[in-house]
């Protein structure tokens, strides 16, 4: 019963209290009615996939640093947890998006941030399977995320700065007080739950990586040749 | 006076499978190591291990008294290195790839020349591209001879070359200044240039003495095969 | 004030419950069935 | 000599390798510039012939063929130092590999801006737009965008040619990567060629200034790791 266990569990049930009074309590949204009530699910995933991006580019950096496997794991782990959170935050908001804005895909500068962090940060993926030497496959995934991340703000502000040109209307973010609590409790239910995803990630990808590189399997010392007409 | 390259425990792994393993070897200054083995028995791949071109996977190796891992760009300067590839750019011709390389380590046009002159390219205008592999070797060792590294890796020098280039070579080897650790098939001929051999069996060293014994040394190794 | 929209709230929560528990059972049920 | 002037002479001796290895393979450079213009081609097709929308869009039609231009022009760099070790031959050479970068990214940047260069001509027949605002800030912002695709396409580059992973790899790290700075190459070549009412056209320089001025330094250290192991 590992850490991850514990923080997964609770972060399951803070969500579900989250998520039942955010359906079922609270009233509906002051602007977009019952449809807003999809709040509760998709600003949690923004967040905590933020933070959960964050991590990464905070392990890739001690990973280049230290340039220890158990870093490496949690890039990996970190990464590929971020890519779950993206991809549904992805979906959430073009659901969001078909009854507020009538179209499956608006280019709201989240949106479509969120759409090319989740390629990029696939990629990285995708990239890390293709290497076997382990050092070198340390060293790429850490110089990858880290430009990844380097490259998240720079991307929102510029898509901001191209959209707003067009035709601007940023959907409403009026939480007003009895909406808090169950924002609150799910945003910190998908927190502890994504920390327990890449917590077991982590250590199954450790196994993996320790097991590649274990002493035990190497070859047994081989016995020295005797040369005739020498003294050894 | 601490030795040049030190190897402990060394060992790398390929896949699923250790290229090589328990490796123990320490180098002084100066001296000039023969690495025996048949093919696939993990020579290249030390060669490139300890020229800091390919990270071993356990084990501890220091080159010059310094970690590889901390102090590698300081390290490389040091280590000239003969790999099967030539290092050199095919679309260039013989002098101009060792121009470009003789303004990184700022030696002039006429080193370039005096060095084309040793190894007999001297009359080469076309790109390499179009040379032989033996001439290929050649413009290798050229290159190397630009810089005067204080660790010298070759790895078969004497491959592909016509018997009166491997004289050449041989010669140009034994004048190199500081350690020089060779891989090489032309047991003779290499055994005669350095003072220290080390024979490797699939990936581990099966036995180290005075380069004297090489020849025997390696008849009993197949021996003992066969 | 759009009426309903509760068949888009359903999905997002319904998409998003099922991809955690799935994900949460492929990382949770075989940390070693991962090795080789 | 000093230090400075030193490692600016080893920026510089890799940079005159590059050129003159592109020089001794013009054909090459032919080749790309033909691929270039043929990626204008299929632009126009898929759009069809109405010149209006191909007026309208015709920075994004440039700097589309030019980004996938520059992969193939990257990837091929790369491979040429890899697939003779004459990146080993660099590495042990006595400089340090910000330097390598440096140079290798100037020249490829340079590259980019030739074959965006003489992509110009081809573009404005096609689209049939004249230059309405100031040229030398054209060439300000084709130089710029070069030198924004060439920093990470360099550094990744040489990830993707030092793994034996398939080629797709390269443009799939690279493509999401310089999406601000399509945008702003895109903007700033459109209000050129249209005409920048609302003078934003400042805005969007800065943001390509920013963009290059963040990426080559993280990329030069970045780069220095990535050949290290």
């Amino acid at each position: 019963m590992k850490w991850f266990h514990i923080s997964a569990v609770m972060g399951v049930s803070l969500l579900c209290i989250g998520h039942g009074l955010g359906l079922f309590v609270a009233p509906p949204e002051a602007m977009m009615g019952d449809v807003g009530r999809i709040l509760y699910v998709h600003v949690p995933t923004a967040w905590v996939a933020l933070v959960v991006y964050l991590i990464s580019f905070g392990a890739a950096v001690g990973s280049l640093w230290f340039g220890r496997l158990t870093w490496d794991a949690t890039v990996r782990a970190s990464v590929e947890v971020g890519v779950v959170l993206t991809a549904l935050l992805v979906f959430q908001g073009s659901v969001w998006a078909r009854p507020t804005w009538g179209v499956w895909w608006a280019w709201d500068p989240r949106l479509t941030t969120t759409a090319i962090m989740m390629i990029t940060y696939v990629a990285i993926l995708i990239m890390r399977n293709a290497i076997q030497d382990s050092p070198r496959r340390l060293v790429i995934t850490a110089v990858a995320t880290i430009v990844a991340f380097v490259d998240v703000p720079i991307v929102y502000f510029s898509v901001k700065w191209w959209k707003s040109l067009h035709q601007d209307h940023s959907s409403p973010d009026t939480v007003s007080d009895p909406m808090i609590l169950p924002l609150r409790l799910a945003a910190i239910g998908m927190l502890l739950l994504a920390l327990g995803l890449i917590g077991a990630r982590r250590k199954t990808e450790l196994d993996r990586l320790n097991q590649e590189v274990d002493p035990a399997s190497l070859p047994e010392p081989i016995e020295a040749l005797s040369v005739p007409g020498e003294s050894e | 006076m601490s030795p040049i390259v030190q190897a402990r425990g060394l060992c790398r792994r390929f896949g699923q499978r250790w290229a090589y393993a328990h490796i123990d070897l320490e180098v002084a200054e100066g001296e000039r190591v023969l690495l025996i083995g048949a093919n696939g028995s993990g020579k290249t791949t030390l060669l490139r291990s300890i020229a800091t071109l390919l990270q071993p996977s356990l084990g501890q190796l220091s080159l010059f008294g310094m970690d590889p891992k901390t102090h590698c760009i300081d390290i490389r300067q040091k280590i000239g290195l003969l790999s099967h590839m030539t290092g050199l750019y095919e679309d260039l011709s013989a002098a101009d790839n060792l121009t470009v390389f003789g303004r990184l380590t700022g030696s002039g046009r006429v080193d370039v020349r005096e060095v084309l002159e040793r190894v007999g390219l001297i009359d080469r205008r076309d790109p390499i591209g179009g040379y032989s592999a033996g001439m290929r070797r050649r413009l290798s060792l050229a290159h190397l001879l630009l810089r005067t590294p204080q660790l010298t890796l070759l790895d078969e020098p004497f491959a592909s070359l016509d018997p009166e280039g491997v004289a050449a070579v041989g010669k140009i080897i034994s004048q190199m200044p500081g350690t020089v650790i060779m891989a090489s098939h032309q047991v003779q001929q290499a055994a005669a240039i350095s003072n220290r051999t080390v024979l490797m069996e699939s990936g581990q060293i099966r036995w180290m003495g005075p380069a004297t014994n090489a020849w025997s040394a390696w008849r009993s190794s197949q021996v003992g095969e066969g | 004030m759009i009426e309903g929209g509760w068949g888009y709230i359903w999905a997002a929560y319904g998409v998003t419950w099922m991809v955690l528990i799935l994900y949460g059972i492929y990382v949770f049920k075989s940390p070693n069935s991962h090795l080789q | 000599m000093s230090p400075l002037t030193q490692s600016a002479h080893q920026v510089l001796s890799i940079l005159k390798k590059d050129l003159l290895i592109e020089w001794r393979a013009r054909t090459r450079v032919l080749s790309l510039l033909c691929f270039t213009a043929i990626i204008l081609l299929l632009f126009s097709f898929a759009v069809g012939p109405d010149t209006a929308t191909l007026r309208r869009h015709c920075g994004g039609y440039l700097w589309l063929s030019l980004l996938f231009c520059s992969t193939a022009m990257l990837s091929r760099s790369l491979r040429i130092e890899e697939e003779s070790g004459a990146m080993d031959s660099l590495l042990l050479a006595p400089i340090s590999p910000i330097w390598i970068f440096l140079g290798k990214a100037t020249a490829n940047a340079i590259e980019l801006f030739i074959i965006g260069l003489m992509t110009l001509p081809i573009c404005f027949a096609l689209c049939d737009v004249a230059i309405a605002d100031s040229a030398w800030r054209l060439l300000v912002i084709i130089a710029l965008g070069s030198a924004g695709l060439a920093a990470p396409g360099t550094l990744f580059a040489t990830i993707t040619e030092r793994i034996q992973g398939q080629v797709l790899l390269m443009p799939l790290l690279l493509f999401p990567l310089v999406v601000p700075m399509l945008l702003a190459a895109v903007k700033s070549t459109s209000l050129i060629l249209t005409g920048d009412l609302m003078d934003e056209g400042g805005d969007w320089l800065t943001l390509l200034v920013f963009f290059n001025a963040m990426y080559w330094p993280l990329c030069g250290v970045l780069f220095e790791r990535v050949v290290e192991v």
